[in-house]
C-alpha cells in the first residue's frame, strides 16, 4: 500500500520533508533527492564525491564542530580532576574565570566537568539511538521496497501508523512506564520510536533501484535477496544513508535532551538535557547563573545545528544541480 | 497569499478568546452557584467580581501540590485553607510557647480523669449565619468511626460526646490519652451538622464537599481552578469581637505550583506574597533582604518543621544490626550536607531528633546524649565497624559482614527530588570513606519509593515524618508504634522496630500532658519516660537523625508587610500555609499582616 | 528443451490485491536447442513478462515452465542458481542492467563468486578473456572500466560474454538491440546467429516484426497478454491467420516502398 | 479522490484502534499496581478497611470485571456521549475529561497559533530568502540555528531575558493572579501577556525549519525542467515563481501533518518551562503522580486531536493538489 507521499515521482525525497519528527527541521530533506542524485553520482567515482565533500565549506564547518564536540566529550572528561556531580569543586555560583572556566553551578559543581561528561553521555545516547533508528528503518524500508506484495503492505501500514503516532508523547508514556535506568535504554526507546520516515524514503527509493535491470541481473547470477541489498541496492544510496543518519543523529540528540529535561532520562549520570534540567530545577535563572544553562544549550544547538549543516554540505556535494546554487 | 493573511491573524487571537471562554464556561459549571452567592454578599463597592485588586489580595503557595479538589475537612488532604479559613479547630498550638490556645472553645480542661470539657464562645456563627453550637461538635466528633474520616483510631479512646448545653461539650474517654487528645483539639475542624449531617454518614468520606464550603471562618470560599483557590473575607467573623482579631487582606489566593523554581521568580517578581515552596538559594538573590524575607535574616533562615532521618531497615540484615546503625551515625558529615546541599537554610539535627521546640522546653537530656549521642567521626565509625566484625577479609576495598558476607546497602533515594538527591550523595561519600559500601537506588518518587518504604523493601531511606507537633509523643509514636504490618502505609515506624518496651512508654507518654501540667508527678513520670525514650532510641541508634527540614517560607514585602520574623517589632508566628501545620501558627500570620504603604 | 505451458500471468494491484491485471494469458510454446523464438507484440502486450517469468524474476500465476522436463518454478535456493546456470538474460537498457557506482566487468566478478568461487585467478582470466573474444570486444577496451565510459553496443555485448561464461542453453534477449546504434546493432545480431548456430535456444523478445521475421524460426505474436498466432516464422509471416497479425504485417513500413498518403 | 481519502481513513482507523488498544493495555500490563498504590496512600491501618477501599476503588475505575470485558468497556465508554475517561487519581474525584477539557484551551491557544504562525511566516521568509540572495545569507543561517535550537532551551532563555532581566512579560502562569477566568478585556489583556513567551518558543523554533524547508523547494522548483522550459518559453520571471511556489507548497503541506507531533514535544516542553496550565502540563502531573487513568485520557486526546488534524491536512491537500482528485496517484501501488 502506498500512499502519495512517498510516491515514487521525481521529487520523493522533497515529498518526506520532516525527517525526523524530534528534529524540528521540517525542510531539511526537502532537496535530497536521491534518485536525482543517483545518476550523477554514476559518473563519478566514489573518491571524487569525498574530494567534493571535503572542500565544501558547510561539510568542513559542520563536520569540524561536530568532532570537536565528539573529542570534548571524548577528552574533556580527562581534563577534568573534578567528577560531574562533585560538589564543592569550586565556589557556590561562580561566574566563569580562568580556574572554572565555564563557571560552577549553585552547589559548585563545575560546568566545564558537567558540559564534557554531558557532551560524552549524550554522544553515546544520540549514536545508539541513531544507529537503532536506522537499523529499524533501513530494514523496513529495504525490505518493504525489495519484496514489495503482501509484506510491503503489512510493513507500511505499520509505518504509517506509528507515523501517525505523536512519537514524543508515545515515548514519554512508554519510560513513565518502564523508567529508564540507564543511557542504552533511552537509546533504544528513542530507535524504537523514531524511525518511521527512514522508512518510507527508504522504501521508495528502494522501490525504484528495484526496478533497474541491474538487480535483476544480478538475481540471475545467483546473489541471494540480501546480498542484493546490500551491495546492488544500499550502494547507490550510500550518500542518502550518511545523511539520514546524520539526521537521526541530530534529532536523537534533542529527543534524549528532551526527555532528559522532563526528568524522565536516566538517573544518575549527567546530560546536556540533564544540565539544563538542574539548572532549571534549581532557579539558575532567578539566581543569575546564565552559565549554568547558556552553555549545555548552547552545546545542543551547536551540535544538531551542525549535523544540519553537515547535511546541507553533503547534499550539494551528492546533489551537483545545488551546488552551482 | 493575500486571503491566507486575512485567515490566520484572527487565528492567533482567537486561541486566546477560546481559552477565555471556556474558561469563563467551565468555572461557572464548576462553581456558578457560589460565584453568585458571593456577588449577592457583597457590598457595593465591588468593583468587579473577577478581579482581585492587588493590595487587597494575599498570594500564596506552596501547601498545595495536587490540584484543589478535596473541599471535605473531615478527611485528610483537604485542599489549602480548608483547615483554618474555611473551618476552624475548638484550639490551635504555639509552638513557641508548647501549649494550646483556645480558639472556637473558649477553654477546654479535664474535670474528671478521664472526661474533658469544652466551653464554646458564645455568638459564633456559620457563614450562612446558623449558630455554631455544642451539637456541631459532638456532630463532628461522632463521624470518629465512620471509616476513612480524619483520626480513624479516636474511636478506640474516645467513648462519648456529651453535650451539656448549647456551648458545653464534654468528652468521656475509656483511656484519656491526654497529650494525644490536645492533638485532636487543635487539628480537627469543627463542620456544621446541618450541612454534612444532611449527607449518610458512610459516604461523608467521600464527599468532595464542594458545594458545602460552609465554615465559621475568617474566610469564605470564592472560587477555585486547578491552579488556584480564591477565599474572600468573611466580615462577621466571631474573632474580630471575642478576639479583635481583623483579616486585613480582603481576598486570598493560593497557587498550586509545578515546581520550586517557578515560585521562586513568582516570588522575586512579587506575584507571591507567602511562598512556603523549598527554594533553594533565596538566601542568594539579589532581593533577599529587599523586598524577599525569610524568618531570619541569617542562618538558620527558616523555622524547623521537622526532622529528616536516615531510616535503617530493622527488619533487613545487615541493617538491623545497632553497631552497624551507630556506624553509619557517625560517618556522616551531617554539616557538608547542611552547607552545600542547602546553603544553610537548614540546621543540622540533634542527635536525640527532636525539634528545637523541645530542645527549648528542656526535653533532652543532656546526660544521655552525652553517652549514647552521635557526631561525625569517621575514625569512631571504623573503630565501632572494626570491633563488631564488618571487615574487609577478601581486600576488594568494602567491608564485609561479621559473617563474611559482601555487603551492600540499597538506599532508595526519590529521583528529582534535588536536595535530598545531594545529601544521599554526601552519605555514600561517607559510607565509602568509612569501607561500607552503600548503592543509591534514585527512584521514581510517587511509584516507587512509597511502596518499597512502606513494605519495606529497602536497606536505608530518607524520612522526614517527625513532625512539628503538640507533643511529644508524636515522635515516639513515629519511632515505635507496633504492630508492625506488612505496609507501613501510615508513615509510622517505617523502620519496621520491634521495641515492646519502647512502645509501652509511648503509649503511657501519650496520656500524660506535655510539662508543667497541673500535676508534679504527671510532669515528673513524663520526664522520666522521655529520658528513657531517648536512651532506647539512642544506644538502639533506631534511626539516624540528620538535620530539621525547615518550615520553608519566604515573603515578599512589596505589598504586605508585617510578617512574622525574628526581629521583635513584627509578630513570631509560624508563618506557613501547609494544612497540617496551619493551625500552629499560620492562620495568626494572616491576622497580622497590614497593607505596605 | 524449455517448455512454456498455457502460461498466465496475473498482477494484483490496488490495497489488498482488490484488483487484477492479467497480463499474459494461456501461452504456450517450446523452445530447441539452437532455434531462436521472437516473442513479438506492443508495448503491454506481456512480452516482456514471458522473458522474466523464464528468468523466474517473476513468479507464475498459472500453467507451467519446464526445463528439460523438470518445472522451474520448483527451483529453490541451490536449485535455482544451477538452472541460472542454463538459463540467462540480456536486457533492453544495457545502461540500466549495470550498477553506475561499479566498474562494468563486475558483472563477471559476480559470477565467479557464485559459480567459480574455486577456480583460479589465471583460469578465470582467461576464461572471460575467451568469453569476450566470442563476443569480439578487446579486453583492454572495456575492462576496468565504468559503465558510462563504455558504448551501448559494448555493454550489451559484455552482457552476452557474462552469459556465455556460464554453461548456457537458454538465452532470454529482452529487446536487446532495440536501443542501440545501427551500425552496431547488426554485429549484435550476428553475434547471436553464431550463438544460436552454437546450439544455444534463444527466446527472442521484439516489438519489431522484421527483426523477428530476419533472426527467427518460430514465431509468437502477442496481443494484450493473449497469444493470438505461433508458428514457423516464415508460416506466420507469409500466411498470417489472426486478424491482428494480419494488420500489423500491414502496418509493417516497407523499405522498398515509398511512404503514401 | 474517494478512494485516497477512503484508504487514508483506514489507516487512521488502524492508527485509532492500535492507539486505544496499547493505552489500554498500558496500565493493566506494565509492572506496578495504581489501585494498590492509591489504598496504600490513604495510610489505612486496618486490613479490612484496606480490602474495602480496594474493592471499591477497582469497581469505581472498572477492574473488577473480567480483562476483556475491561477492553470492550473502554470502547464503549470512548464512544457514549460526552466519553468518559475515567476519573483522575491525582485529582481524585474529578473526570479525566473535565480536567483535560480545562487544560486543553491553553494548549490550543499555544499550538494553533504556534503552527500556523509559523508556517505562514516561515514559508514566506523561505520563499523570499529564496529569490534574494542577501536575504538568503540571513535568513539562512538564522533559520539553522532555530531550528537547532531545543525548545527548553529557548523557552529558559525567554524566562531569563524576557522575563527575568527586562522583565517585559510574566514567565509563568496563564494570567495574572488577581483574576478570575471571565470574559473581560483585563483578563483576555493578562492573558495575552503571559501568552507572548511561551508562545514564541514554540513560534521561532518551528519557523527556522519552514523558512529552510521552503527556501530549499522553491529553489528546487526554479531549477526544475519545467521552469527552465517555461523559462525558454519567455514567461516572465513573476510567473514561473508563482508556479514554482505553488508546487513547493504541496510538500509543505504534508510536512504541517508530520510536524504536528514535534511541535507538540515543543508544547510539553515549553509548558513545563512556564508553567502554563495546558495539556503537556497536565501530562507531566499525571506522570510524576503516577495517575494512570489520566494519562491514558490525555494520550487519547491526544492521539485523536492529531489524526484529525492530519486528516484536515489531507483534505487541504486533496483541494491543493489536483492530481489526488483525479486518483492519478492513489493508484499507484
Amino acid at each position: 500500500m502506498t500512499d502519495m507521499k512517498s510516491s515514487p515521482a521525481g521529487r520523493s525525497g522533497a515529498a518526506a520533508p520532516a525527517p525526523d519528527p524530534a528534529s524540528a527541521a521540517p525542510g531539511q530533506t526537502a532537496t535530497t533527492d536521491p534518485l536525482g542524485a543517483a545518476p550523477a553520482l554514476a559518473g563519478r567515482r566514489r573518491s571524487e564525491m569525498l574530494y567534493f565533500a571535503l572542500r565544501n565549506p558547510k561539510v568542513i564547518l559542520g563536520l569540524s564542530v561536530i568532532v570537536a564536540f565528539l573529542l570534548f566529550g571524548l577528552l574533556g572528561p580527562l581534563f577534568s580532576e573534578f567528577g560531574p556531580r562533585e560538589r564543592n569543586a569550586g565556589p557556590l555560583g561562580a561566574a566563569p574565570s580562568s580556574d572554572f572556566w565555564l563557571g560552577t553551578t549553585w552547589t559548585g559543581q563545575d560546568v566545564f566537568t558537567q558540559l564534557a561528561h554531558g557532551t560524552r553521555a549524550t554522544f553515546q545516547v544520540a549514536l545508539m539511538a541513531a544507529a537503532i533508528s536506522a537499523f529499524i528503518g533501513m530494514t523496513m524500508g529495504f525490505v518493504a521496497g525489495y519484496r514489495g506484495g503482501r509484506l510491503d503492505e503489512i510493513l507500511m501500514m505499520i509505518t504509517n501508523i506509528v507515523l501517525v503516532l505523536p512519537v514524543f508523547v508515545v515515548v514519554i508514556v512508554v519510560t513513565a512506564y518502564l523508567g529508564i535506568s540507564n543511557t542504552a535504554t533511552q537509546a533504544l526507546v528513542i530507535g524504537l520510536f523514531n524511525w518511521t520516515w527512514v522508512a518510507r524514503a527508504v522504501r521508495a527509493q528502494t522501490l525504484s533501484l528495484r526496478a533497474r535491470d541491474f538487480v535483476d541481473l544480478a538475481r540471475l547470477s545467483g546473489v541471494r535477496t540480501l546480498s542484493i541489498i546490500r551491495r546492488e541496492i544500499a550502494p547507490n544510496m550510500a550518500s542518502y544513508l550518511v545523511m539520514t543518519f546524520i539526521l537521526l543523529f541530530a534529532g536523537a540528540i534533542v529527543f534524549a535532551a528532551t526527555l532528559d529535561f522532563l526528568n524522565l532520562g536516566p538517573r544518575g549520570g549527567m546530560s546536556l538535557g540533564l544540565m539544563l534540567q538542574q539548572a532549571n530545577q534549581q532557579a539558575a535563572m532567578s539566581l543569575g547563573l546564565w552559565w549554568w544553562f547558556v552553555f549545555p544549550g548552547a552545546a545542543i544547538t551547536a551540535i544538531t545545528g551542525s549535523a544540519y549543516l553537515t547535511n546541507v554540505g553533503l547534499d550539494e556535494v551528492f546533489n551537483p544541480k545545488l551546488r552551482e546554487m | 497569499m493575500r486571503q491566507w493573511r486575512r485567515f490566520l491573524v484572527p487565528l492567533a487571537g482567537a486561541g486566546l478568546v477560546l481559552a477565555a471562554c471556556t474558561e469563563d464556561v467551565t468555572d461557572d459549571v464548576a462553581d456558578g452557584e457560589n460565584v453568585d452567592e458571593a456577588e449577592d454578599t457583597d457590598d457595593a463597592d465591588s468593583a468587579n467580581a473577577g478581579e482581585f485588586p492587588r493590595n487587597e489580595t494575599v498570594y500564596t503557595g506552596g501547601a498545595e501540590w495536587g490540584t484543589y479538589e478535596d473541599w471535605n475537612p473531615n478527611t485528610d488532604g483537604e485542599a489549602t485553607f480548608v483547615r483554618g479559613f474555611l473551618y476552624e479547630t475548638l484550639f490551635w498550638f504555639d509552638p513557641w510557647e508548647a501549649e494550646l490556645k483556645p480558639w472556637l472553645a473558649e477553654s477546654g480542661e479535664w474535670i474528671e480523669e478521664d472526661v474533658y470539657e469544652v466551653a464554646l464562645r458564645d455568638g459564633i456563627t456559620w457563614h450562612d449565619g446558623e449558630q455554631l453550637t455544642a451539637d456541631d461538635v459532638k456532630f463532628t466528633f461522632d463521624l470518629r468511626d465512620v471509616p476513612g474520616v480524619e483520626f480513624p483510631e479516636l474511636d478506640e479512646w474516645l467513648d462519648e460526646v456529651e453535650v451539656v448545653d448549647d456551648l458545653t461539650v464534654r468528652f468521656h474517654f475509656s483511656d484519656p490519652r491526654a497529650g494525644q487528645w490536645d492533638n485532636v483539639l487543635y487539628d480537627r475542624e469543627i463542620v456544621p451538622e446541618h450541612t454534612w449531617g444532611e449527607m449518610d454518614r458512610e459516604e461523608i468520606p467521600e464527599a468532595s464537599g464542594e458545594d458545602i464550603t460552609i465554615g465559621s471562618g475568617a474566610y469564605e470560599y470564592h472560587s477555585h481552578d486547578e491552579n488556584r483557590a480564591r477565599y474572600e473575607r468573611y466580615d462577621d467573623w466571631w474573632a474580630t469581637e471575642h478576639l479583635g482579631l481583623e483579616m486585613a487582606a480582603r481576598y486570598v489566593v493560593d497557587f498550586r505550583n509545578e515546581s520550586n523554581e517557578v515560585a521562586m521568580s513568582q516570588i522575586l517578581q512579587n506575584e507571591l506574597d507567602l511562598s512556603n515552596f523549598f527554594l533553594p538559594g533565596i538566601n542568594q538573590v539579589p532581593e533577599f533582604g529587599e523586598s524577599v524575607h525569610t524568618f531570619y535574616s541569617e542562618e538558620p533562615y527558616m523555622l524547623s518543621a521537622n526532622t529528616a532521618s536516615l531510616i535503617p531497615n530493622h527488619d533487613r540484615s545487615p541493617t538491623d544490626d545497632a553497631d552497624l546503625r551507630r556506624a553509619l551515625a557517625f560517618s556522616i558529615d551531617v554539616d557538608d550536607i547542611v552547607d552545600t546541599g542547602y546553603q544553610g537554610i537548614v540546621e543540622k539535627a540533634d542527635p536525640t531528633g527532636m525539634l528545637p521546640l523541645w530542645l527549648d522546653q528542656g526535653f533532652r537530656d543532656d546526660e544521655v546524649v552525652e553517652e549514647h549521642g552521635f557526631s561525625y567521626d569517621p575514625e569512631e565509625a571504623e573503630r565501632i565497624l572494626d570491633e563488631a566484625g564488618y571487615v574487609d577479609e577478601d581486600g576488594d576495598g568494602w567491608r564485609e559482614t561479621p559473617d563474611g558476607e559482601d555487603m551492600e546497602l540499597d538506599f532508595i533515594v526519590p529521583s528529582g527530588w534535588t536536595d535530598w538527591e545531594l545529601a544521599a550523595e554526601v552519605i555514600e561519600e561517607n559510607l565509602h570513606d568509612v569501607g561500607v559500601n552503600v548503592v543509591l537506588d534514585f527512584v521514581d518518587p510517587g511509584q516507587e519509593l512509597d511502596p518499597r518504604r512502606d513494605s519495606g523493601d529497602y536497606d536505608l531511606v530518607f524520612d522526614n515524618q517527625m513532625l512539628l507537633q503538640n507533643h511529644l509523643f508524636a515522635q515516639y509514636f513515629y519511632l515505635y508504634e507496633l504492630p508492625v504490618l506488612d505496609e507501613q502505609a501510615n508513615r509510622d515506624n517505617p523502620h519496621r522496630v520491634e521495641n515492646e518496651h519502647a512502645w509501652e512508654l509511648t503509649q503511657e507518654l501519650a496520656r500524660l500532658g506535655t510539662p508543667p501540667t497541673d500535676d508534679p508527678d504527671d510532669d515528673e513520670r513524663f520526664m522520666e519516660i522521655v529520658s528513657e525514650l531517648q536512651e532506647i532510641t539512642l544506644e538502639d541508634m533506631v534511626i539516624i537523625p540528620l538535620w530539621y527540614n525547615g518550615l520553608w517560607s519566604q515573603v515578599n514585602d512589596s505589598t504586605w508587610t508585617n510578617w512574622p520574623s525574628d526581629d521583635p517589632d513584627t509578630p513570631n508566628y509560624y508563618p506557613t500555609t501547609w494544612a497540617n501545620e496551619f493551625m500552629l501558627g499560620g492562620l495568626m500570620t494572616f491576622t497580622e499582616i497590614e497593607p505596605a504603604g | 528443451m524449455l517448455t512454456v505451458d498455457r502460461v498466465s500471468k496475473v498482477y494484483r494491484t490496488g490495497a489488498f490485491g482488490t484488483n487484477q491485471l492479467t497480463a499474459v494469458q494461456d501461452v504456450s510454446f517450446d523452445i530447441n536447442p539452437g532455434e531462436v523464438v521472437s516473442l513479438i507484440g506492443e508495448s503491454g502486450s506481456g512480452k516482456t513478462t514471458i522473458g522474466k517469468m523464464v528468468l523466474r524474476l517473476a513468479s507464475i500465476t498459472s500453467g507451467t515452465i519446464t526445463l528439460d522436463g523438470v518445472d522451474i518454478s520448483t527451483y529453490r535456493g541451490r536449485g535455482l542458481k544451477n538452472y541460472y546456470r542454463h538459463v540467462q538474460g540480456v536486457f533492453q537498457d544495457p545502461f540500466s542492467s549495470f550498477n553506475p557506482i561499479f566498474k562494468a566487468d563486475r558483472v563477471f566478478a559476480m559470477l565467479k563468486g557464485q559459480y567459480f568461487s574455486s577456480m583460479g585467478r589465471d583460469a578465470w582470466q582467461h576464461k572471460v578473456e575467451a568469453a569476450l573474444d566470442a563476443v569480439r570486444l578487446d579486453p583492454a577496451a572495456v575492462v576496468n572500466k565504468y559503465p558510462h565510459q563504455l558504448s551501448g553496443g559494448q555493454l550489451q555485448r559484455l552482457l552476452i560474454a557474462r552469459a556465455l561464461l556460464l554453461d548456457i542453453k537458454v538465452l532470454v534477449a529482452d529487446e536487446i538491440i532495440s536501443m542501440l546504434d545501427a551500425s552496431t546493432r547488426i554485429d549484435v545480431l550476428n553475434l547471436l546467429a553464431e550463438l544460436k548456430a552454437d546450439g544455444l535456444g534463444i527466446l527472442f523478445v521484439t516489438h519489431d516484426l522484421a527483426l523477428g521475421n530476419y533472426i527467427s524460426d518460430k514465431t509468437v505474436i502477442l496481443q494484450k497478454g493473449v497469444m493470438v498466432e505461433t508458428g514457423e516464422t516464415t508460416a506466420v509471416f507469409t500466411d498470417p491467420q489472426h486478424p491482428y497479425t494480419q494488420q500489423l504485417l500491414a502496418s509493417v513500413p516497407r523499405l522498398d516502398r515509398r511512404w503514401q498518403k | 479522490m474517494g478512494r485516497y481519502l477512503g484508504r487514508k481513513g483506514l489507516i487512521y482507523a488502524l492508527t485509532l484502534f492500535v492507539a486505544v488498544t496499547i493505552n489500554w493495555m498500558l496500565p493493566r500490563f506494565m509492572p506496578g499496581d495504581p489501585i494498590s498504590d492509591m489504598v496504600s496512600r490513604a495510610g489505612l491501618r486496618d486490613p479490612e478497611a484496606a480490602a474495602r477501599m480496594q474493592a471499591y476503588y477497582e469497581n469505581l475505575f472498572g477492574l473488577d470485571v473480567p480483562i476483556w470485558q475491561q477492553y470492550l468497556n473502554y470502547w464503549g465508554s470512548l464512544f457514549s456521549w460526552p466519553p468518559d475517561l475515567g476519573i483522575s487519581m491525582w485529582s481524585f474525584p474529578r473526570p479525566v475529561g473535565d480536567l483535560v477539557m480545562g487544560a486543553l484551551p491553553y494548549t490550543l491557544a499555544l499550538l494553533i497559533p504556534a503552527i500556523l504562525l509559523s508556517w505562514y511566516v516561515g514559508n514566506k521568509l523561505g520563499a523570499l530568502a529564496a529569490r534574494r540572495k542577501a536575504l538568503d545569507n540571513t535568513v539562512l543561517p538564522v533559520s539553522y540555528l532555530l531550528t537547532a535550537t531545543p525548545y527548553m532551551w529557548l523557552a529558559i532563555l525567554l524566562v531569563w531575558f524576557g522575563g527575568m532581566q527586562l522583565g517585559w512579560f510574566p514567565s509563568s502562569r496563564a494570567y495574572s493572579g488577581n483574576l478570575v477566568p471571565e470574559f473581560s478585556m483585563s483578563f483576555i489583556g493578562s492573558l495575552a501577556l503571559h501568552w507572548v513567551l511561551p508562545f514564541l518558543s514554540l513560534f521561532l523554533v518551528a519557523l527556522g525549519g519552514w523558512a529552510i524547508g521552503m527556501r530549499n523547494l522553491v529553489i528546487y522548483e526554479l531549477e526544475s525542467d519545467y521552469s527552465n522550459y517555461l523559462g525558454a518559453l519567455g514567461a516572465p520571471p513573476r510567473l514561473i515563481r508563482k508556479y514554482a511556489f505553488r508546487n513547493a507548497m504541496l510538500p509543505q503541506i504534508t510536512g504541517l501533518a508530520l510536524q504536528l507531533g514535534v511541535v507538540l514535544t515543543g508544547n510539553i516542553v515549553t509548558e513545563v518551562v512556564f508553567n502554563y496550565p495546558g495539556l503537556g502540563l497536565l501530562l507531566l502531573n499525571a506522570i510524576t503522580s503516577t495517575d494512570f487513568f489520566l494519562l491514558q485520557g490525555i494520550v487519547l486526546f491526544v492521539v485523536i486531536g492529531v489524526l484529525i488534524c492530519n486528516f484536515v491536512i489531507d483534505i487541504v491537500y486533496v483541494w491543493v493538489d489536483p492530481r489526488t482528485r483525479t486518483g492519478l496517484q492513489g493508484a499507484s501501488a
